[in-house]
């Protein structure tokens, strides 16, 4: 019997906001999914999209990305430049066959605890439904492959 | 391999000593490893990093390799403890001839971070110091820090059968260094030691050994009797993968041990 | 009389070969590329193209090749080798150039260490070639003591019927012969005229070069910096260069496992000598372009007594910047020794 | 023809008062079609000088070329449209001093040349504007229309092939005028963000690093498309991100010396109706 698919997601956050926020969920007792593993940044404007690659190159089924409201970000306007990025990044993904439903990004404050817990708990349920990210991990294969030729 | 001892040398610069896990290949390398042959040294993961193998031929319990760490492999090394493992594949190249040096005079002029593939000459020669005549080293580094091999450089100066002639780069003197001020093959002139049955190794970054091997001409050496050492980056270390190409020669295979004349003989252009 | 294959006894002479295990090779034209790929059918071929886009060197030296598996446990470090594939291979249809390319390169991966990645391909597989009826303005094989029907490195030569219904078969090796003897009884007795091989005339003298090369004095010559003003160091040239054979090792992977691998590396590329005190003994891309040329025609021919040029064309036809080894040899050749 | 003789002789009248020091044209290459780039420094190689409707490579990215600039001379180039808005940016991200490049536009419509009027990158302003303003046309290209008519699944498919071509060779980079950096990210190995293999995932991460790093500055040359080996579609990603950029941001790449790279700018009320 195989195993039901769990899967791996990545979350980048800024330790401001969307940290804390974690952190508040935490200490509220808030229930959330399991599949998640925080990667703690500075800021927002820190998070390049190599680390998004790398969560990809090292198997992950989904990436989240999150930090401050604009407005709030406590180096003034990181994450207004790393909005533009994302925007930017996202399209480009979309454009060569990565889906924009593995690659998350969301505005969660210090006080969100519950947004946070909610958004663990949807981000999951969506790359649940859209499955492990074969076609990447069959590349990730083909690497571990000897070659064919 | 594992690391059973590490010390550093001066800042960013360490010597791990190393044991093989494996008797066959203890023996293996009994058997064929010469004073300046290389080895590749290597983290998985990160990589192999090419350099000397500093212990010399007359000590092959071990092996003491020396490095800067400044790139992706040599930081990972730096960052193994004693009692870690790390690979090592060699020793490749070739030797220098020390049975050609015996009852001749020596001169070893080294710079900076490559004393140590002198010292492996050095000591493979003072292991038998009956064997060779005069012995003088002649070794500079930018600054008094940057001296590499501190307890053996006190270890050499105190042995009145080694002449030994410490220099550090303008501005690189500390208040109470008492040797000499200037680079290298400056202070080589000055010391003008005699080209009379002498044989010269000379270890060192590549604008050293460019100036030193002129210092040397001046001095009246003749090429064939000064040796030297090219260090080229290198991948395969077995005559393949191209990099250490100098002219036709591959460095890996046909050095890294040279004669001045040697040297000569490649295009000056791309060493 | 000639023993001849006929293109339609192709198709039977491919089911034989498979039957007997081979894997068959050959050009492949796409809508993209062409290059040398496995086949199934003759259909699959493409015998029109004057020669495929990537180079025979992809069947015996993949741009990259995994060498080892590691796993790092507490006190252990396990390794796993990764061997070459063994399978048994026929390259039917390579270009003469491509298969002298890989006699050239023989003698560098059978030089002293044996490169066994390079040398068990080699043993397993059989170089069928197809003397050339077609060139372009790019060929050069005759100005390098090599012809469009040049047989080096080829187990079995065809030549192209007249009627282009097949090929006159001869046989140059054991292993060559072997294979043949698959087919044996699909190859008939003919006396059909073979087509002329393709005019490819000579574009430089190459004794006339390689003295100049030889000639230390022009190792600084400023005749470097003019010709390769304008290259901007890609390693096209290089990586579609049957004969260019430098590689680079590089872990893949993490502190826990991963692979170790070998990969195409360009003499092109800034990187490729610069050592970690950030000397570089070739900096200057006219250094870099020099050290290719040079490496061609004066140090591996110093070597192993061949240039290491086959003359197809490559470097020349699909520079970006229209440079090549064609241009340099040329103009090498009208300067004075 | 008129255009060429022009140019020759306004070449020669630059050099021989020495306002110029080098002047990069183009002149004939190995084959009818083909051209190649030229550096003229006397008479002699002015009357090499070539201008027509095949002279289409970007020659910008020699301007950028270690020490050309640096002594303060002049020096003069011929570029499309396209290699001026490239002047602009390299101005704008200062990697050369614009004063410093003579410009000899042109640009072609079928096999004819028309000279464009100016000499300096801001005499061009009105013409980039011009560019600007009129929509970026949608490409009738068959492809590109194929690959938008796909689902993710298949798009992935289809760069998955694409770049299993790949060879890592790098020409892409070399070509791009805007590909300057002494030391690209794929040869910085600490960290090493992406593999350096050229397996399709690494091959496949080298092509969005790329791309990404191109977004909002990519002219649209296509240098990196024709250099390209293998030939992989790389003008359709390189557009794609031109498109994205201009009607997220209204940003037109390369419109002046002074304007501001826009991943590295932000405006307050950017849309972001993608974030949660």
């Amino acid at each position: 019997m195989s195993e039901p698919f769990e899967p791996k997601i990545i979350a980048f956050v800024c330790t401001y906001c969307t940290y804390a926020g974690a952190d508040l969920a935490g200490t509220s007792r808030l229930k959330y999914a399991p599949n998640v593993r925080i990667v703690r940044l500075p800021c927002t404007g820190r998070i390049s999209p190599m680390f998004l690659l790398k969560a990809l190159q090292k198997g992950a089924d989904g990436v989240l990305v999150s930090g401050c409201h604009p407005g709030d970000c406590h180096f003034t306007h990181g994450n207004y430049h790393a909005r533009r990025r994302w925007m930017v990044f996202r399209s480009l993904l979309d454009f060569l066959g990565i889906s924009p439903e593995r690659v998350k990004f969301s505005w969660i404050s210090a006080a969100e605890g519950g947004k946070f817990a909610d958004l663990i708990n949807s981000v999951t349920e969506d790359i649940r439904k859209l499955g492990p990210f074969d076609q990447y991990k069959e590349l990730i294969r083909e690497t571990e492959t000897p070659a064919t030729l | 391999m594992k690391i059973v001892d590490r010390h550093d040398e001066a800042p960013g610069v360490r010597t791990m000593k190393l044991e093989f896990q494996e008797q066959a290949d203890h023996e293996l390398f009994k058997k064929t490893f010469r004073t300046g042959m290389f080895g590749l040294y290597g983290i998985y993961g990160e990589g192999e990093s090419t350099f000397c193998v500093a212990s010399p031929e007359t000590r092959t319990d071990y092996i003491e390799c020396t490095f800067r760490q400044s790139g992706r492999v040599t930081s990972a090394l730096a960052n193994n403890d004693v009692g870690d493992l790390i690979t090592f594949r060699g020793p490749y190249g070739n030797r220098f001839p020390i049975e050609d040096f015996y009852g001749k005079n020596l001169l070893f002029v080294s710079g900076g971070i490559a004393l140590p593939p002198t010292r492996s000459v050095i000591w493979s020669c003072l292991d038998q110091r009956e064997k060779f005549g005069r012995v003088t080293i002649v070794y500079g580094a930018r600054s008094v820090a940057d001296l590499v091999y501190k307890h053996e450089l006190d270890e050499w100066q105190k042995r009145d059968d080694v002449e030994l002639v410490l220099t550090v780069d303008p501005g690189g003197e500390s208040p109470d260094w008492k040797d000499k001020v200037g680079f290298v093959p400056t202070v080589l002139e000055e010391a003008a030691p005699s080209p009379d049955n002498c044989i010269a190794v000379i270890c060192g970054p590549p604008i050293m050994i460019k100036f030193t091997l002129i210092s040397l001409k001046k001095l009246g050496f003749d090429e064939n009797n000064v040796y030297t050492t090219l260090e080229n980056r290198m991948k395969c270390g077995v005559g393949k993968c191209g990099r250490c190409n100098v002219g036709s020669v591959y460095v890996c295979k046909e050095g890294p041990v040279f004669t001045a004349a040697e040297v000569a003989r490649m295009p000056a252009a791309d060493l | 009389m000639t023993r001849i294959l006929f293109s339609d006894k192709l198709d039977n002479c491919i089911a034989r070969w498979r039957a007997a295990g081979l894997t068959v090779f050959g050009p492949v034209k796409t809508d993209t590329l062409s290059s040398y790929a496995a086949i199934e059918h003759a259909s699959d071929f493409d015998f029109e193209s004057v020669l495929p886009d990537r180079s025979i060197k992809d069947l015996f030296f993949p741009q990259t090749e995994p060498m080892l598996r590691y796993t790092i446990k507490k006190r252990a470090i396990d390794t796993e080798d990764f061997a070459p594939p063994n399978d048994k291979r026929i390259i039917f249809g390579a270009r003469p150039c491509d298969a002298s390319g890989l006699a050239i390169d023989d003698s560098l991966f059978g030089w002293d260490y044996k490169d066994e990645y390079w040398i068990q391909r080699r043993n397993e597989s059989v170089i069928v070639s197809i003397a050339c009826t077609k060139a372009d303005d790019f060929c050069l094989c005759s100005s390098l003591n090599l012809a469009p029907d040049s047989s080096t490195g080829s187990d079995v030569l065809l030549r192209p019927l007249e009627n282009n219904k097949g090929w006159v078969v001869e046989e140059l090796t054991d292993r060559g012969h072997e294979a043949f003897l698959a087919i044996a009884e699909l190859l008939q007795d003919g006396s059909d005229p073979i087509a002329p091989i393709a005019a490819v005339p000579e574009k430089f003298d190459l004794d006339t070069c390689v003295a100049w090369l030889q000639n230390h004095d022009n190792f600084e010559s400023k005749f470097w910096k003019e010709i390769s003003m304008r290259c901007i160091g890609c390693g096209s040239c290089t990586y579609l260069c049957p004969t260019c054979h430098c590689f680079d090792i590089q872990d893949e992977g993490d502190t826990y496992s991963g692979i170790r691998r070998k990969n195409w590396d360009s003499c092109s590329f800034a990187l490729f000598t610069m050592h970690t005190s950030g000397h570089n003994p070739r900096a200057t891309q006219s250094a870099r372009w020099r050290q290719r040329i040079m490496h061609k025609f004066n140090y591996f021919p110093g070597k192993f007594n061949v240039n290491s040029c086959s003359g197809c064309g490559r470097c020349s036809r699909q520079c970006p910047v229209d440079m090549g080894i064609t241009e340099t040899l040329q103009k090498i050749s009208t300067l004075q020794p | 023809m008129i255009t060429q003789e022009k140019y020759r002789t306004r070449v020669k009248e630059l050099l021989a008062s020495n306002s110029v020091k080098m002047v990069i044209g183009y002149k004939q290459g190995s084959t009818a079609d083909r051209r190649r780039p030229l550096f003229v420094r006397s008479f002699e190689e002015a009357d090499e000088l070539v201008l027509d409707s095949n002279c289409i490579g970007n020659l910008a990215g020699y301007l950028v070329t270690e020490g050309l600039l640096s002594d303060e001379k002049r020096v003069g180039i011929f570029l499309r449209p396209e290699g001026i808005r490239s002047i602009n940016i390299l101005a704008a991200e200062s990697q050369l001093n614009p004063e410093q490049i003579i410009i000899f536009g042109f640009d072609t419509s079928g096999r004819e040349v028309k000279a464009l009027q100016g000499e300096q990158a801001e005499d061009f302003s009105g013409l980039i504007d011009s560019l600007k303003e009129k929509p970026p046309e949608k490409s009738s290209d068959a492809l590109l229309y194929r690959i938008d008519q796909m689902n993710t699944e298949e798009r992935f498919a289809f760069w998955k092939d694409e770049f299993s071509r790949c060879i890592k060779c790098y020409a892409c980079r070399q070509a791009c005028p805007m590909c300057y950096c002494r030391r690209c990210i794929v040869d910085s190995n600490q960290p090493q963000w992406i593999n350096t293999s050229s397996h399709t995932l690494g091959n496949f991460e080298w092509n969005i690093v790329r791309a990404f790093h191109l977004a909002g500055r990519c002219v649209g040359c296509g240098n990196c498309d024709r250099a390209c080996p293998v030939n992989i579609p790389l003008r359709f990603i390189n557009a794609r991100m031109a498109q994205e950029v201009f009607e997220s941001f209204d940003h037109y790449a390369g419109t002046s010396q002074t304007q501001e790279p826009v991943l590295a700018s932000f405006n307050k009320d950017d849309s972001e109706t993608f974030i949660l």
